[in-house]
């Protein structure tokens, strides 16, 4: 790729990038939020047009201009905000990639056979005809992978691809690229977790503000000068972030639920939340994290259990009802349950607090503006201006969007689902020290995550699930990542 | 329990109709029948057709409201034509050929310029009727013997009932929607553009050429609506099919897909279709009511078929797990 | 299917550039355009005299004539902002004008049948937002309900009395349709006092805010707190009173109840307005004032299709032909492709 | 005797009248009525007639939609041995057995009657402004054909400016305003001719409005005589109206019962006469 230029309204995107890439390489692409990594590979990928810039492919220019095509040519990707129809069956969305049948006719029977062949490479056994939409995000991102291998793929892009797997399923995935590399596919690989930089790929380059900051081989790079390379100064406190910090006494307790269940998606569990408190949420894809934070806020209805706030009792709850008595939940799935990609950055930051006021008492323009350009600052979202849509943000961004509403409507008590995915390593630190600040302010965090790191850094408790029901809870010094995977495995680990 | 439930809708849809029929036959002499239930097939044999494109159209996310207009002005086509001495195949043919060429053209023009669907097909809802005007002002016969043939047609069914030529057009027709729907790539990609169509895109859908053939199939099966209800009625009209393309919507909807897109059958079509048809049916059975009772029952029977629809969905949804 | 803008804001200092990038303009244009030829088919079509005590003049004529479309229009924008669509507004109308004909026959005051026809709107539209919000209906059927039976309701309300079509007499209600206050035609002071009082509702309190983030994406709102369901229905709320208005106007512009033919195709029109507004049917926004110029747009052509002396047949493929050209002023694609006006500044 | 009756719609004043009429009258002959409304569709209307084969009733009323398609529908109807019988609008069929008799008024002759009015009123020299019906309708195809017919006789006499108002009050309003703006306050013209009442009274809004004198400045002629139009030319309003009488029951339910009772070959058109009131 020579001289890539792509600008949207007010951004330049991508400013004359090259990129090379070589047949069996595992090439990462790093660089913060925003930087433009994600359209570079669509450009790539010819998910979009650019403006200006050569594709060369085997030392032929090429053209295309829909992914099909480029797939054709042996380009393939998974996109970052993960592509799949939801509501169809796995079989068909696996089928829309591949070309096979004749006169367009498909034979479901073959379909099915192929799918079950893809996603064995894949070590996926899943029920091929449930709608996608049925299985958690790590599910459909490997189902989004296998959808895109073909045979005569020869550079397989993934953007973001670990964003929201475990460990186990990240080597699953690191097996199933190192055997592509040694097939001689280029992949390349974005991501925001440095260690799996490090682990897997031979090259890296680095975008910042759209323009290409270098391209290195990873042996002759140092962690810390790759990442003073991503955010242009150097930042000691980035990896002091991650270290444990420990906890002071925490203060009252805000919420209390005791035996909140429901049937088929969660079994009774008790858990409490105090003022001052970091509670991390641990445990493997489909453990039901996500089930437990929605049961909290009432965006599932519980049928089982009881919850009390501020010692009075609440139940049934909804979300607005959770609001107004001062509870915010950030989702884990921000492109369907998190924004409304059609309004602007005020807008989907002004939303929640407006909600809590109600619709009469309307914040006025100049406090909205104030409030957006506050939190924009605060929270370092890479935007020309807080009238931008937010769909048009980076995946980071977007995130960093949620989190600001959550915090505009003030809450006592913020359930994080999955806050720091897609994030920066910059802006992670950032996103993590901000999780401190709130404690110390006297605010209950719930924060479910799939990074062991990160609840250790965190959390000053940690409830652990299994099957979606809990299996234990570690306090203060207890708090450890051997701890935690041990508990999370269970007895499997006892028996192996 | 095994059932998928995606067949829900179709199968409550289903249920509903027989509910209807039963208790129409228990209010009314004659009405259990398999006459009523061959008119029924025959009497909207062209609603159906036209609805079984639009089935594919709001399976995508779109809508098409140029079908009653299409009905209307391939009737004339086809009754001017038929003065003018050509045989009702080749104008059928050429009708047919038209109406691709015309949906192709509507889709073009929503994927291209990026306008709504709504909004470009209600443009040809207007072109089309206008040009209806153009042809003729007048309703003009079909002559040709063919007609009389073509009615000629008929399959007996048990009792009095008959399945005429237009109820076999019609499911020949069907059976073609329910195999390019179902059995096909494009109607895989169909669904998925409904689904979500930035990732259908993103993985590998070519949403132009996709929307272009979607609408050119549209324009197809509401050619072929027309060319069923001029022999059907062995004339060209100009007002003809005025506001069918209300009716072939309903007729999907209540079938069971949904205008959001991505989820629906093209046999509930039928279904949908046909419970239209059981309405208007069983208010002519009952003949007491006066033009204003008449379309306060219309409407009141479709609030009743669709709560029933929606009891019956839900109560299925309890059983079947975890709700969305 | 997100739509990459490729327009270079770089550099909007002046108010030229401004204009071109404001979506306002290409309604504007159209308007103008449909006026142009007006004036050079029809030599003093811009003219305009004071007959009866009030002004008198084609252009008065398509603001006077625009009035219903645009009110019923305002209702169609905010319930197709929530991601909806209202079919049964035609019907509306026409229950509102079976209910004044109704109560002024039976002798009720004039200014309290008023309130009862807005009531009746805003009854109709809660039966809307109760299917649609409450039994999640979709929009499209929902309301076809009420209008497959609305227009049959209001046959029955007439037949209450026995009247066919049954006219009425009333000062208020006329004079407020067709009479004038200060030269100026009673029904533009009447549909701006409703447009400014919609422009507050939406925008001055959040419900508009609301109404979008509901349209844009349902689920999360609900997350972030708003009450979806109830916001949806207030929508379709004000939909069947804006409805109403027009439907008093209509009423009593014929002072005739006629339920099978007033307003029909009336939300094909309504929906046109907001469309050619520049608002999408898929949600998420509401531009109130862009409504009324699109209201206008189609208000011109109808008067223009009137006053050419082109036989009745060729109403519609020039309705067409016109709002296909309008369209593609709009879109960018077909602008960019055919060269229209400007050509696209290449930095 | 069950008579299964299927009308057109119920638009305007007219066709609700003639409904109602249909029903009252039916008690009188000790007939049970079965109404069917097609609502203007002719889909809506073969439907019916098969609703009405498959119910077994005695005779079937025909008001057709349109003049064509009704072929094959008869044809069942007569093999099942149901006597059809047509009112108001006529139909097509290459084989006349296929329906008994129509009892009608004719729509040609009301546009001949209109014309002829106003041609001895204007003394054969006119310029007319037309307010059509539904663009492809019966009526307005015949009336307008009926009407051109006789004024074609006279070459003074010419329609300068025809729309089509839908037959509806509001139509003819919004039409006649236009053509008050597009003539210059009507200026020259001498009549306005309607293919019916409804919209004549919406022109005569539209003209009092303009602060014209409708039926002093212009001669308003109009088919239907509807009571309102009745009030219309009491008051000055409007000159003419050619009635076509909504009052049919007593014309029709004697032939039917009296054909069910003993079969006879019957005139293929008993015509209702329509007459002309003027002010
Ligand atoms: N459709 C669009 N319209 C306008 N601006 C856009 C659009 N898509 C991306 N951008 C802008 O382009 C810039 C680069 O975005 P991109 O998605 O490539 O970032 P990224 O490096 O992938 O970030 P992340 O790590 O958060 O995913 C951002 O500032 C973003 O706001
Ligand atoms: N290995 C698996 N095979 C099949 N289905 C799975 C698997 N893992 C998860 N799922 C499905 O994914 C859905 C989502 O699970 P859930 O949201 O509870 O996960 P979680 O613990 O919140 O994890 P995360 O938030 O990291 O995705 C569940 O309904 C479950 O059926
Ligand atoms: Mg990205
Ligand atoms: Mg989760």
């Amino acid at each position: 790729m020579k001289g890539i230029c792509k600008s949207f309204p007010g951004v330049v995107a991508l400013d004359n990038v090259d990129l090379t890439l070589r047949p069996g390489e595992v090439h990462a692409l790093l660089g913060e939020n925003g930087a433009g990594k994600s359209t570079l590979v669509k450009v790539l990928t010819g998910a979009i047009s650019r403006d200006r810039g050569d594709i060369i492919l085997d030392g032929n220019p090429v053209e295309f201009s829909t992914t099909a095509e480029a797939a054709n040519l042996g380009i393939s990707t998974v996109f970052q905000e993960v592509n799949l129809v939801s509501a169809m069956s796995v079989t068909k969305n696996l089928a829309l990639a591949s070309q096979t049948g004749r006169f367009g006719v498909i034979s479901w029977k073959k379909a099915r056979q192929d799918a079950r062949e893809k996603l064995k490479r894949l070590d996926l056994d899943i029920d091929l005809e449930q709608p996608v939409g049925t299985f958690s995000v790590a599910i459909q991102q490997l189902i989004a992978i296998a959808s895109a291998l073909n045979d005569n793929t020869k550079v397989l892009v993934l953007d973001e691809p670990t964003a929201s797997l475990d460990a186990q399923e990240t080597r699953a995935l690191f097996d199933i690229v190192r055997e592509l590399k040694s097939r001689g596919i280029a992949v390349v690989f974005i991501t925001h977790f440095l260690e799996q930089v490090f682990e897997i790929s031979d090259r890296i380059s680095v975008l910042r503000n759209g323009q290409l900051v270098g391209t290195k081989p990873i042996d002759d790079i140092s962690r810390g000068e790759l990442i003073s390379m991503m955010i242009g100064k150097e930042l000691g406190e980035v990896e002091s972030a991650f270290s444990r910090r420990e906890g002071k006494e925490p203060g009252a307790e805000i919420v209390r639920a005791e035996g909140l269940g429901r049937r088929r998606t969660l079994q009774p569990c008790d858990i409490s939340l105090h003022k001052g408190e970091v509670v991390g949420l641990a445990g493997l894809l489909g453990s039901g994290r996500t089930e437990l934070t929605k049961l909290i806020f009432g965006a599932i209805k519980n049928d089982s259990g009881t919850m009390t706030v501020n010692g009075k009792q609440q139940l049934p709850n909804t979300p607005r009802k959770s609001i107004n008595t001062g509870i915010a939940l950030c989702p884990e799935d921000r492109k369907t349950e998190g924004l409304v990609g059609e309004l602007t950055i005020r807008e989907n930051i002004v939303l929640s607090m407006q909600a809590k006021k109600g619709w009469l008492r309307k914040v006025p323009f100049k406090e909205q503006q104030k409030l957006a350009a506050e939190m924009i600052k605060a929270m370092d979202i890479a935007t020309p201006d807080a009238e931008k849509q937010v769909r048009q943000l980076s995946g980071g961004n977007q995130q960093k969007v949620v989190l600001a509403r959550a915090l505009a409507s003030k809450p006592d008590v913020m359930l994080l689902d999955e806050p720091t995915r897609g994030i920066d390593v910059g802006a992670h630190a950032e996103i993590i020290v901000l999780i401190r600040k709130l404690c110390e302010e006297g605010l209950a965090l719930l924060v479910a995550s799939s990074e062991i790191n990160e609840i250790v850094a965190v959390a000053d408790r940690v409830v652990i699930l299994r099957d979606r029901s809990k299996v234990g809870e570690l306090v203060g010094q207890d708090v450890t990542r051997d701890a935690i995977i041990e508990t999370i495995a269970g007895e499997d680990v006892a028996d192996s | 329990m095994t059932l998928n439930k995606k067949y829900l809708p179709l199968i409550a849809t289903i249920v509903v109709f027989v509910a209807l029929f039963v208790i129409g036959g228990s209010m009314y002499r004659n009405f259990l029948s398999t006459m009523v239930l061959g008119n029924i097939l025959a009497d909207n044999s062209f609603i159906i057709i036209a609805a079984i494109g639009a089935t594919f159209v709001i399976l995508s996310g779109g809508i098409d409201l140029s079908v009653g207009s299409m009905i209307g002005f391939v009737g004339v086509c086809m009754a001017v034509l038929d003065s003018m001495g050509w045989h009702p195949l080749a104008t059928a043919i050429f009708m047919l050929f038209f109406g691709v060429a015309f949906g192709a053209a509507q889709g073009f023009i929503i994927d291209f310029c990026k306008i709504q669907p709504f909004i470009v097909t209600l443009a040809g809802l207007f072109l089309l009727r206008g040009l209806c005007f153009m042809v003729t002002l007048d309703s003009v016969p079909i002559q040709h013997e063919f007609v009389q043939f073509y009615s000629s047609i008929k399959v007996d069914l048990p009792g009095r009932g008959v399945l005429r030529s237009s109820a076999l057009v019609m499911l020949v027709a069907l059976a073609l929607g329910i195999f390019i729907a179902h059995f096909t790539r494009f109607g895989n990609h169909v669904y998925a553009m409904g689904g979500d169509a930035e990732s259908a895109r993103l993985m590998g859908v070519n949403i132009r050429t996709t929307t272009v053939k979607i609408y050119a199939l549209a324009g197809f099966f509401s050619a072929l609506a027309g060319v069923v209800y001029a022999l059907y009625t062995s004339s060209g009209y100009p007002l003809a099919g005025s506001t069918l393309e209300l009716t072939a919507i309903a007729a999907v909807v209540l079938g069971g897909t949904l205008l959001s897109g991505g989820v629906g059958m093209v046999a509930g079509t039928l279904f949908g279709g046909m419970i239209l048809g059981l309405i208007s049916t069983l208010i002519i059975f009952n003949g007491s009511l006066n033009s204003a009772w008449i379309m306060i029952s219309n409407g009141a029977l479709l609030f009743l078929f669709i709560v029933m629809h929606r009891v019956l969905v839900g109560s299925f949804d309890l059983k079947g797990g975890t709700k969305e | 299917m997100s739509q990459i803008p490729d327009i270079n804001m770089g550099g909007t200092t002046n108010w030229f550039a401004k204009i071109r990038h404001s979506r306002a303009i290409w309604p504007l244009m159209a308007l103008a355009i449909i006026l142009i030829i007006d004036a050079i088919i029809m030599p003093g079509f811009f003219e305009i005299r004071i007959v009866e005590g009030r002004l008198f003049g084609n252009v008065i004529d398509i603001l006077y004539r625009a009035v219903p479309t645009a009110l019923i229009a305002l209702g169609m924008a905010i319930v197709i902002g929530s991601r909806g669509i209202d079919l049964s507004v035609g019907s509306i109308v026409a229950i509102c004008g079976a209910v004044i004909a109704w109560r002024i026959n039976a002798g009720d005051p004039h200014l309290l049948v008023f309130f009862y026809a807005l009531l009746a709107g805003v009854i109709c539209g809660m039966w809307n937002g109760m299917l649609v919000a409450g039994l999640g209906i979709q929009p499209i059927i929902a309301t076809l309900i009420l209008m497959v039976a609305g227009r049959g309701i209001g046959l029955l309300i007439n037949s209450l009395y026995g009247g066919i079509n049954p006219s009425f007499e009333s000062e208020l209600l006329q004079g407020m349709s067709t009479g004038s206050v200060l030269y100026i035609p009673t029904r533009l002071f009447a549909a701006a006092a409703v447009f400014f009082g919609l422009w507050l509702l939406i925008r001055r309190t959040a419900l508009g805010l609301f109404i979008e983030a509901v349209g844009g994406n349902a689920a999360a709102s609900a997350l972030a707190g708003v009450n979806s369901r109830l916001i949806t229905f207030a929508a379709y709320v004000v939909c069947g009173f804006t409805a109403a208005f027009a439907g008093v106007i209509m009423t009593a512009d014929t002072h005739t109840s006629d339920p099978v033919s007033i307003a029909m195709f009336s939300e094909l029109d309504a929906i046109l307005a907001v469309v050619i507004g520049g608002a999408s049917l898929s949600g998420g926004r509401i531009y109130l004032g862009m409504t009324v110029i699109g209201a206008l747009v189609i208000q011109a052509l109808t008067t223009s299709i009137l006053i050419s002396g082109l036989p009745p047949e060729y109403n519609l493929i020039i309705k067409a032909l016109v709002v296909l050209f309008v369209l593609f002023l709009q879109s960018e694609n077909a602008r960019a492709t055919f060269g229209l006006m400007f050509k696209r500044d290449v930095k | 005797q069950t008579i299964g009756f299927s009308q057109v719609g119920s638009e305007g004043d007219w066709r609700p009248a003639f409904s109602q009429n249909m029903r009252e009258t039916a008690e009188d002959y000790g007939v049970d009525l079965k109404f069917a409304n097609a609502q203007g569709k002719q889909e809506e209307q073969l439907r019916a007639v098969r609703a009405f084969i498959a119910q077994g009733v005695d005779a079937i009323v025909v008001a057709p939609v349109v003049v064509t398609g009704w072929e094959s529908v008869l044809q069942e109807a007569k093999d099942a041995e149901i006597p059809v019988f047509l009112v108001d609008r006529d139909v097509e069929v290459s084989d006349k057995s296929l329906y008994v008799t129509r009892i009608s008024a004719d729509f040609n002759l009301e546009g001949k009657l209109a014309g002829a009015w106003l041609a001895a009123e204007s003394v054969g020299t006119c310029k007319i402004v037309e307010l059509q019906g539904t663009t492809g309708s019966a009526p307005a195809i015949e009336r307008k054909g009926g009407f051109e017919a006789v004024i074609d006789q006279f070459p003074a006499m010419e329609i300068v400016a025809t729309q089509s108002g839908d037959f509806t009050t509001e139509g003819g309003k919004k039409v006649m305003e236009a053509f008050i703006k597009s003539t210059n306050n009507l200026e020259g013209i001498c009549a306005s001719f309607a293919h019916n009442d409804n919209m004549q009274l919406g022109a005569i809004q539209a003209m009092k409005e303009a602060g014209l004198k409708p039926g002093e400045d212009v001669l308003m002629v109009s088919v239907d005589y509807v009571p309102a139009i009745e009030d219309a030319l009491e008051a000055g309003d409007a000159n003419a109206s050619v009635e076509l009488r909504s009052a049919v029951g007593k014309f029709i339910y004697p032939v039917i019962l009296d054909y069910l009772e003993e079969p006879k070959e019957l005139d293929k058109w008993i015509v209702i006469p329509s007459d002309l009131h003027t002010q």
